[in-house]
């Protein structure tokens, strides 16, 4: 993966901004946050179709925007289901992409480990390619990527909580043991956020609620655009270093009457 | 004929085919997936399965999601 | 002010970022700093010519790069060296701009309260434009509005430590209260510290060691100029409200097998 | 006589006015500002102005600085 | 000062724990606080005197509790009210001791920097014992022991908020330049608010609405007792150092099979 | 378990301080440590005995000074080992407590969740009273509580690390759903990281590096003890509401010349 | 004779001592402080003063304050 | 005879017992324990078993550990 790209699989994105497709207070205003994040893949739940539903060609409009469309398997609680769903969204959707899913429980939303594990390892041995929702465990994230998953999906904080980066110091251990991208997904906030989890030196953020549930989803997609960009550019920049104490910007020599 | 339809009870004519019942129930058959009894149905197979008295069907497609 | 602009005295800049002149590797990686950045003011000093010196041409340099150049006071321990500094800056440059600089000691390099309030009383009474380097302290601040200050140039942290936004509420404080621009200057040290602040709101930032002392200045700058955009854009969107718990993004409603 | 320019004691030809004494200290007399005994001198005062026996005498220029 | 003291002008006072006397749900409960919190000083405002209120008899309650006086200057808006609230304070009370506040306005209840260095000045001149409540400006605490102030006291965050340490690196540099003592005044929420400021060197606390509102007062008393001893302990036996990675802490040597 | 005490299994402990015997500069400040912090459980490893090694007799000394013995099983990479390891402890010290660790790696010393919930499983159907050092991971906890497990001992940070509460969200959500104890182990580095974790409503700490490494490990015991007792004593205060502004502790009403 | 007393006009009789007034005013005057147009009168002058027309006086004791 | 003892290889009287082993080992045999080929021996077993050729026995005894 060079500096510039982030590379899942076969595909080589130049944003490094996935985006959720739920909750936008309208199909436009979704689209519009597609076009202003800059991102190239979106994700889709696989729910039941409902006669004369206007739901169904979610497919089509994605489609029409040119992005990638990564199904998921939100609402999975065992891995059975799972990679059930995934199948699924395979046939549907024609891609062997997946957001795997496997929840532990409606209350907090967190994976369970060994669910995600065993769909994982089933999932990649089938030919997809895994994209797996984790917490932010270092040694699940470690596992999953030798079971071969294509990415790590870490959790900055609880799902559509908003809290931003709960633990930076996993989220770096994750990071400088992985060898496929580490993607943070779930509680991210705001900008801020973002650039945050870029700047730790992982490759991008799936966000949902932070754009879709913002006052004004369209400008929050195009602050997450620019807010991925600076923490990306700040990385590769490699930052000054800390001091405790002050340290003068502009020389003292030459200073009149000294 | 009974069988289970996207979580409710529905009453079918007998030998319909996955193919039909699909292009009953979705306004739009693309990128749709099927599941007979908690497996995956290819779209090629849609036309040769036939529905069994019984059987648990999930039709489903792209929706919202994060 | 318009949410898009950022107003000092009767200028009007459509960048965020303010960006100092000191400790660039060299004044061409400066210069690209200056572009980089999208700035559209840069402070400098005012220091003892030399004679057969290069650094006269500062200004000329920055003159042709049609930024508008912010005379410092720096190296200044009392207001009369402020008041007597800012009008060398003002003879020599021929702006009525001044960032104020009155400091308390070597070794904090924090603005002293009652000098600085002295010298920004004359500078205001002789016709200057003054944008005072203060501390966090939303009193301070506020009185430094009340005696006309332009804009109010509270600190994130000590001078050149980079430790980034220290105490957000004293920020958010002196924000609140404050009908002049707020542009945070002095201890920030990397991109998210930039999109922190104006997310809280602020105006701007002026940076120095962050750009210029960041292992790639020119990428530094980039970054910053993208951590500007992104903290406007997401102040303006309204970010999503915390949970403390979960909330599915994706909604349960027709999910197959439940 | 002697004057203190920039900081050091240096002789100077009396009579010397500040705009000679500022083309002689610096490269370019571009954006540079005079002050005169702690107190600013206009550019066009400099060719009027003559340094005395014993002036203080700060010569300065925009420089880098944050 | 010794390690085991906290020393105010003349006194030697064994307890880190000063303690204010509002807001309590009743008397008793703040005679049972003070008890409770080892407290050895006691702040208490100047109020007018009503007739048959029983308000007056404060002096002798806390007198018989056996504890120092703090007559504070609260709700003094200048250095002249500031300074005749002081006198009153020690002819009512026989007492050279004195909190000095000088309020800037009422919605932040910070510090005026510039009414506060000036009764300071008159107070110290006029023989006070002054412990001034100041912001947490490094520059301004400095001037006020210049000046002669016997104590520092430092906020940790606005009055009455309970947002504990919002500048642990302002008061860590207060510490570290002050020959006085360094006392926390305002802010503190919880216990560790309290362990955090001894830890970081600091002298001591002043608690009030921490203890007078939290559920159960005695208890919180109890609580902030056992924080002070806590933190004032771990400061003198120096923390560990702290490390990014993992560092087994039962040896590997003897480990069987391996 | 009553607010007073800490119940593991059958035992009710009277101390929240759970203490290792690891990396003391001597035995006799191990023991001076023990006696300083209070606790009543002391874990140690089961080690190869070596012929004249004075090791041998810690399980004596500890024994005299009165305490619990709690045998871990440090160093075991797989289930096996680990119940092993327990059955090895459970013999050797006459105890069923054990302190159950089963390590991923050795560079970040965290459980591997797969193989803790498994020899977890085992050593209670075995009759063992298992306390698991497992991840901040509130799903895992909850299948460790499912199991039968006597507490659940999450980890702050990485074993020896110092860095305190990493994700105080995630050990809430721990608590929040737990009805046996919530033990924090691993990370903590010094007294208010366990006054914090007490706040939050954990039961007790384990500690080791952070008393033993500190620079006065005996005093850092003792405060430890305090530190304990403050944080158990504050969340049962229930501390005071945060709020954004300040608020006067000190009444307005009857200011003099207002 | 009217004088302002703890911030409210009062009638008091003339030639009437800080001292009376005090005892008058406050419950126990121990522990008590005056000001007297904002100037601390001491004790020991309470019964020697004497409230003159239009003054303004502040009696104050300890009361809970943070 | 041999066997490996904590990790070493070691050469055994032929029908050493357990128990002889660990009083050879151990200092003091207070609160040791003992596995054999990865299976513990408890206490009371260790007189009868007897130490075969190739066996792997871990002595072990309570150690400082955190």
């Amino acid at each position: 993966m060079s500096d510039e790209t982030l590379q899942i699989g076969e595909l080589e994105l130049h944003s490094r901004v996935l985006l959720g497709s739920a909750m936008y207070p309208s199909t436009q205003v979704m689209l519009d946050c597609v076009a202003a994040s800059g991102t190239e893949m979106v994700t889709v739940a696989l729910r039941r179709v409902s006669p004369g539903a206007k739901g169904e060609s979610l497919y089509e409009l994605l489609h029409r925007a040119g992005v990638h469309i990564l199904p998921n398997t939100a609402g999975c609680y065992t891995a059975e289901d799972a990679v059930l769903t995934a199948q699924l969204g395979r046939e549907a959707i024609g891609t062997e992409l997946v957001k795997l899913e496997v929840i532990a429980d409606d209350q907090t939303l967190l994976p369970d480990a060994a669910g995600l594990l065993q769909a994982a390892e089933e999932l990649v041995r089938d030919g997809f390619v895994v994209l797996p929702y984790t917490n932010d465990d270092p040694v699940l994230a470690r596992r999953l990527e030798d079971i071969g998953c294509a990415a790590i999906m870490p959790l900055a904080a609880p799902i559509g909580s908003g809290l931003g980066v709960r633990n930076p110091h996993n989220l770096s251990l994750i990071k400088e043991r992985a060898s496929v991208p580490v993607i943070v997904d779930a509680g991210l906030g705001t900008a801020s956020d973002v650039t945050i989890v870029l700047e730790l030196g992982c490759d991008g953020v799936l966000l949902n609620s932070a754009v879709a549930r913002a006052g004004d989803p369209v400008m929050m997609a195009q602050a997450m655009r620019a807010a991925a960009a600076a923490g990306a550019a700040a990385f590769r920049a490699r930052r000054m270093p800390r001091k405790y104490h002050a340290e003068a910007s502009t020389p003292a020599k030459g200073t009149p009457w000294r | 004929m009974r069988a289970r339809v996207n979580g409710a009870e529905r009453e079918l004519s007998p030998g319909m085919s996955i193919g039909a019942l699909v292009n009953e129930v979705a306004a739009d058959a693309k990128a749709v997936a099927v599941a007979l009894n908690r497996a995956m149905i290819p779209r090629k197979e849609w036309s040769a399965v036939q529905v069994q008295e019984g059987d648990d069907i999930e039709i489903v497609a792209p929706f919202h999601g994060g």
